[in-house]
């Protein structure tokens, strides 16, 4: 077994351990669930089957649907998030690159910046972050 | 010169883009407007001739027109004694036909189409005859076979005449597509499509083509097989008739389809002997075939179009027998004769309200004097009777057959029998038999702007044989020695008379083709003519009906069938069949596309 | 870094981003003429990019790395999307008059758009390869896409975006592949990179690229997706989508294969020739049934693709095609372009352009019909228009590459079979335009009205009908015009 | 065992684009699809981020960034296109986008 792959030896044992603990509680609350309801005679109340025995019942569904407006803030926030990837590469040379050619790193970053803020204008123009309309 | 023969060209094209654009409202202006043109088309041509006197004029006008890397077209115009001939010819019958034709169609509807559609036809006919070189003579050519195809379907409403069309357009493409292979052959052979170049160098190195000299030359025919409605392409032209019959008379019998047999003479010398024995036994096949067919008709349009079929097929064997110049004349002296035929034939027509069978007619020779006559000087000049135009252009034929082909001789002689025999067949019947219907009891002559380009034409009948038209052909294509004048001139002049006697004694007051119903009718004076009549009966029934029938479903089958139905029909299943592939499926295109890329890497990469 | 390479790209992005801000605060009534304003911008620009710019046409400029060259063969080809998205513009105005989404987006889109596609014209690395070519297709998405209240403009968006997702993904795995083959991005490296230090690798990812620009250009087998979208996308945008994507294609094809074509790759060609002939075959045998117009097109397309294939090969075989493509690429311009803004003007709105909508269109506006005509007949390759002589020289460089190869002759005999046979289509429009058959005549639901068509409108037909006619009639001219602009243009 | 090299880098990214694009053959949820998609990219971008990293050239990488971009492009017009079909058609179903065919 060579180095490369060794190094990646505690994280391969996190991994199982984690897989293991999860699936291990599910199995074991599932295992007592049954046994429990098999040692009950029949006048089980039927507030044993819910989520919680006291307080108030639960009303609806568990999992209600989102508007659509939510997607679309998330696509835009995604689209605008992604775009920073191209600051990385730029952050790099950034340094050196003011030395010699000033007016290029500035000029390029300027210009994207610029096209994603004609981007943003529009998303705010057509209300694409309001939740009301 | 050239420029007045470019404004010869362009005139027709002049009236036909002012008529689509300006006076599609107003008939009668863009008749003027047409017949003007081809008029002052015809005196221009007049006016060459006059001062070339069929000398080669120089060509002083070739622009570059268009030049790819070593590939140079120029845009020029050829006035030697071909030319000017058949821009005079071209010129001279269009105008009588335009004339005609403004009576003709006056009752029509769309009259304006119809001149714009002609003018068209005459730019394009033109532009073949002034061609200098092979592209600028395919682009008229195309242009010819779109004219043609407008002017055949200018009835539309009638589903058979936009079948015809139709029909016409593609069988014609199929003749093109061999005859542009040829083009690009000879370019690839001799690095130019200038006919005069191409005429150098063939006449300093007879085998410049080369190893593939016999198969471009045939390449080249198709071309005409194709236009010229030779067998296997005849299909077309018989369907053509249901255009306007001033049409037929023009384009499907005096002109255009003259126009392979122009080519085949414009670049004669292209052609090896064997090419040159090919087109002479299609021709002859073509004679013999469509005469045969022209006996069964009984529709006056299609007896005429089989004729000319014949004719044609006269004309490329004169070709392929290495008479040109025979050629020539003979299509110059058909094209007065044959256009005087339909336009005679479209009198009578136009005299009957459009009934077209014979065996209806009758009776018309005192009732339609003019037309009659003309008729029948057109008659004798296409059986061949001196002194008649067609007498010396036909003789020269059967001599050049005799001359260098027998079986051929023996071919064109049987076929001069058959035209009088149907021919007379027809005159006897629909002219000089009793009236057997009521509208051609009560027929008239047609107006003089239709009879005057009939006693036109029938002038030049008479006339054409005597102006030396023959000898100028020969001074410009050559003349080639014939065979023995009088036997030819005794078998054109029997067959004449068989024919006569035969047609005479079958349809003489007939009321119905004897062919059928023979008995009856017939039977009283049967008595006195029994040995001709038994004769001619047992001819008719056993060979002639027999052939013809043969020759007709062989036709209707085999050719149209097989040969042109066969060809689009597999195109329309290919494409019907690939067209499936679009199941509008996005999974399946991904798959497809899928499989595609994966057939190329197992294919090419691994 | 020299900006004036890409002086053009940055001018038409500014007019895209202005009009796509200015929309914004437009009133509605004025957004209407968004569409001319910038047909007229482009004018402008062309012709400023034709004679003041002052462009040099016969040197070669390199420029960002190697990733921008600026050559006779870019210049010419920005030239030809300019024009074609100036005449998209133009007939879109008509259009967008009924469009329920902004007209400001679409011009925009159009706009950035035609961005790609001048990158396109000028990238000489795989990384702009890439980019430009996103850059086109991700508009074209929501180009197909843009009647929202139309089945089938979704429908078309959605196969669009499907196939054209798995085009992408050929493409990119294709530009890994070369990379892993050959070490580096940039064509020019490539073409002097000897030998290359994986072959297989090499080979696969070019397959898999050719593939992916394949589907640009609609050839067979990566054509399928061609005649759904452009029957479903609104008519301004099939055109562009079948002029500008188009010629796009063509030339970064054209690039790659120029710099990767050498002996090992040359199973590439073989492979295109097939495909050529494969795409002649489908696109005129199809065209013969089809009686969708757009979708007829889109046939007419797939074969014209197959034709410039020929001249591809030609060119990565060292012979001169350059001019061959380029008069196509021009007479294919023309015609389709007039025949697109005629059927966009005769259909009405939300209706599926069967031939039917021709019935008796020369009875109600002549022009239109004459219009039509010249430029099936162009499209048709009959000759003396312009679509013959682009045809004609394409085979003409066919016979050329015969001499050493007989395998081309039947190339020529199928391409010379498919002129034929694409005779077909030519004539079920001209009897429907000219002489509807009864039957069709009782099936029309157009009235007899005339078609009323604006003066912007008229203006560009007539420019088209132009171009056809001149392209047909004067060749030389235009030639020379290429061989000037061409002249001193090396490959590099 | 021997280390780890480019060709099973190549292997592995070879698997996950087929797997990518026989989901988009197989899946007939549009959403599922476009995941495919996005597989076969990302098989791509592995691709590259391997090669630049076996050849100790960065332009692979610089492509990765572009790709991914794109491909965030895509998502968000995918997206927007498939929420409006399934408003108009009430399904995601591909096999109900048939309207347009021969």
């Amino acid at each position: 077994m060579d180095g490369q792959l060794q190094q990646y030896l505690p994280v391969l044992i996190l991994a199982v351990v984690a897989i293991a603990f999860a699936v291990g509680n599910l199995v074991a609350s599932y295992l007592i669930g049954q046994w429990i309801n098999r040692r009950r005679l029949k006048s089980i109340p039927a507030a044993k089957n819910i989520p919680y025995e006291c307080g108030m019942l639960p009303i609806g569904a568990g999992n209600n649907r989102l508007s659509v407006k939510f997607y679309l803030v998330a696509m835009l926030f995604i689209l605008f998030d992604i775009e920073v990837v191209f600051l990385y590469p730029w952050a790099v040379v950034y340094r050196e690159m003011l030395a010699e050619n000033a007016g290029l790193i500035f000029g390029s970053m300027f210009s994207f910046i610029a096209i994603l803020f004609v981007g943003y204008i529009y998303a705010i123009k057509t209300q694409a972050f309001d939740w009301k309309v | 010169m050239a420029p007045l023969a470019l404004i010869a060209l362009f005139l027709p094209l002049a009236s036909a883009v002012a008529i689509a654009l300006f006076t599609r409202r107003n008939a009668s202006v863009s008749a003027g407007i047409s017949i003007g043109a081809s008029l002052g088309a015809f005196l221009i041509s007049a006016l060459i001739f006059n001062q070339l006197r069929g000398a080669t004029a120089p060509e002083t006008l070739n622009p570059n027109w268009l030049s790819i890397g070593d590939f140079k077209v120029d845009f020029g115009v050829t006035l030697d004694a071909l030319s000017q001939l058949m821009l005079l010819v071209v010129t001279g019958v269009g105008s009588a036909i335009h004339i005609y034709s403004w009576g003709y169609m006056r009752a029509d509807r769309s009259v304006s189409r119809y001149f714009a559609g002609l003018s068209l036809f005459m730019f394009s006919m033109l532009g073949i005859v002034l061609a200098r070189n092979f592209v600028q003579m395919f682009i008229f050519w195309e242009l010819v076979g779109v004219s043609s195809y407008l002017l055949i379907g200018h009835w539309y409403e009638r589903a058979s005449a936009a079948d015809a069309a139709k029909k016409a357009f593609i069988t014609n493409r199929i003749g093109d597509f061999g005859f542009l292979l040829g083009i690009l052959m000879v370019w690839a052979a001799l690095g130019t499509i200038n006919f005069s170049s191409i005429a150098d160098i063939m006449k300093a190195n007879p085998l410049a083509l080369g190893a593939l000299g016999t198969g471009t030359g045939l390449l080249i025919f198709c071309g005409c097989v194709g236009k010229s409605a030779q067998f296997p392409l005849h299909v077309w032209l018989p369907d053509a008739m249901e255009g306007p019959t001033p049409v037929s008379a023009l384009i499907h019998a005096a002109t255009m389809v003259a126009a392979g047999v122009y080519m085949l003479c414009r670049v004669f010398i292209l052609f090896t002997p064997e090419a040159l024995s090919v087109i002479a036994w299609i021709g002859g096949g073509t004679a013999i075939l469509a005469a045969l067919m022209a006996v069964q008709q009984n529709d006056i349009k299609r007896i005429l179009a089989y004729s000319t079929l014949s004719q044609l097929g006269y004309m490329v064997m004169a070709v392929g027998l290495g008479g040109p110049a025979t050629a020539m004349f003979h299509l110059t002296t058909h094209a007065f004769f044959k256009a005087l035929l339909f336009l005679g034939a479209g009198s009578v027509i136009y005299a009957l309200h459009h009934e077209q069978d014979i065996w209806k007619m009758g009776g018309l020779k005192s009732k339609m004097s003019v037309t009659f006559w003309t008729f029948l000087i057109a008659t004798l000049a296409l059986c061949g009777v001196p002194p008649f135009s067609g007498f010396f252009s036909k003789d020269e034929i059967l001599a050049l057959a005799l001359g260098h082909n027998m079986p051929l001789f023996v071919i064109a002689s049987i076929v001069a029998v058959l035209t009088t025999f149907y021919m007379f067949r027809l005159v006897i019947v629909a002219f000089i038999n009793p009236a057997k219907s009521d509208p051609a009891s009560h027929a008239h002559e047609s107006p003089s702007v239709m009879t005057l380009p009939l006693v036109f034409l029938a002038v030049l009948t008479i006339a054409g044989g005597f102006i030396g038209i023959d000898k100028l052909y020969e001074v410009a294509l050559g003349k080639t020695e014939l065979g023995n004048h009088t036997v030819a001139m005794a078998a054109g002049l029997g067959a004449f008379a068989i024919g006569l006697i035969a047609a005479w004694t079958l349809y003489a007051n007939a009321t119905a083709d004897s062919l059928t119903t023979r008995l009856g009718a017939m039977a009283h004076w049967m008595r006195d003519r029994f040995y001709f009549d038994e004769c001619y009966e047992w001819l008719n029934r056993w060979t002639q009906e027999l052939l013809a029938t043969v020759a007709d479903w062989f036709d209707r089958w085999i050719i149209a069938g097989a040969g042109v139905k066969g060809l689009s029909l597999a195109a329309e299943l290919g494409g019907g069949l690939l067209r499936l592939m679009q199941t509008g499926n996005v999974q399946t295109y991904a798959l497809l596309i899928a499989l595609a890329t994966a057939l190329l890497f197992w294919r090419y990469i691994l | 870094m020299n900006l004036q390479l890409i002086t053009l790209e940055v001018v038409v992005t500014l007019i895209g981003a202005t009009i796509l801000l200015g929309s914004l605060w437009l009133p509605a009534d004025k957004r209407r003429h968004l569409p001319l304003v910038a047909a007229a911008a482009l004018v402008v620009l062309l012709i400023a990019h034709c004679f003041a710019m002052g462009v040099d046409t016969t040197t070669t400029l390199h420029g960002f790395g190697g990733g921008i060259v600026q050559d006779g063969f870019a210049i010419c080809l920005k030239r030809l999307f300019l024009a074609s998205a100036a005449f998209v513009l133009a007939m879109s105005a008509p259009f967008v008059e009924r469009l329920r989404a902004g007209p400001g987006e679409f011009c925009a889109l159009i706009l950035f758009a035609l961005v790609g596609m001048l990158f396109a014209a000028s990238a000489n690395d795989f990384v702009m390869l890439f980019v430009s070519v996103e850059l086109i297709t991700v508009t074209f998405y929501v180009l197909t896409s843009f009647q929202r209240h139309e089945t089938r403009s979704l429908e078309a968006g959605a196969k669009y975006l499907i196939l054209g997702g798995v085009a992408t993904g050929l493409m990119v795995f294709g530009i890994s592949l070369i990379f892993a083959g050959s070490g580096t991005m940039s064509l020019r490296e490539i073409s002097k990179l000897d030998p290359l230090p994986n072959l297989m690798l090499f080979n696969a990812g070019l397959l898999l690229v050719v593939a992916g620009l394949g589907f640009k250009i609609a050839i067979v087998p990566f054509q399928l997706w061609a005649p759904d979208v452009y029957q479903g996308s609104p008519t301004p945008v099939t055109a562009f989508l079948a002029v500008g994507s188009k010629i796009a294609g063509f030339a970064l094809l054209m690039r790659l294969l120029r710099h990767t074509s050498r002996p090992e790759t040359g199973f590439l060609l073989d492979a295109l020739a097939a495909l050529a002939a494969f795409s002649m075959i489908y696109g005129s045998l199809c065209a013969i049934w089809q009686r969708q117009l757009k979708r007829l097109m889109a046939y007419i397309g797939i074969s014209s693709a197959g034709y410039l294939l020929i001249g591809v090969i030609a060119m990565a075989k060292g012979f001169d095609g350059t001019k061959a493509i380029l008069f196509y690429l021009a007479a294919y311009l023309f015609a389709a372009m007039a025949t697109f803004t005629v059927i966009g003007l005769i259909s009405k709105e939300g209706e599926d352009e069967r031939s039917e909508i021709l019935n008796g269109l020369h009875k109600r506006s002549p022009g239109l019909a004459l219009t039509l005509t010249l430029s099936i007949v162009s499209l048709a390759g009959i000759p003396p228009l312009a679509g013959f002589f682009g045809k004609f020289l394409l085979l003409q460089l066919l016979l050329e590459m015969a001499v050493n190869n007989a395998a081309y002759y039947w190339l020529l005999g199928i391409a010379l079979a498919c002129i034929v046979a694409s005779l077909a289509f030519f004539f079920g429009i001209i009897r429907a335009v000219y002489w509807p058959s009864d039957v069709a005549l009782s099936r029309a639901t157009a009235p007899a009205a005339p078609i009323p068509t604006s003066l912007p409108l008229k203006i560009s037909l007539a420019i088209c009908v132009t171009g056809i006619i001149l392209l047909g009639l004067q060749p030389d001219v235009f030639l020379d015009l290429i061989q000037e602009t061409v002249r001193a243009f090396r490959w590099q | 065992m021997k280390s780890v090299g480019l060709e099973h880098y190549l292997i592995v990214c070879a698997l996950l684009f087929c797997l990518g694009l026989l989901g988009v053959i197989i899946q007939r949820n549009l959403i599922v699809m476009y995941m495919g998609l996005e597989l076969m990219l990302n098989a791509a971008n592995l691709a590259l981020v391997a090669c630049s990293h076996f050849l100790n050239k960065l332009d692979g990488q610089i492509l990765v960034f572009f790709v991914i971009t794109v491909a965030a492009a895509e998502v968000a017009v995918g997206l927007a296109l498939i929420v409006a079909i399934c408003r108009r058609k009430q399904s995601t179903d591909v096999a109900d986008l048939n309207s347009l065919k021969l």
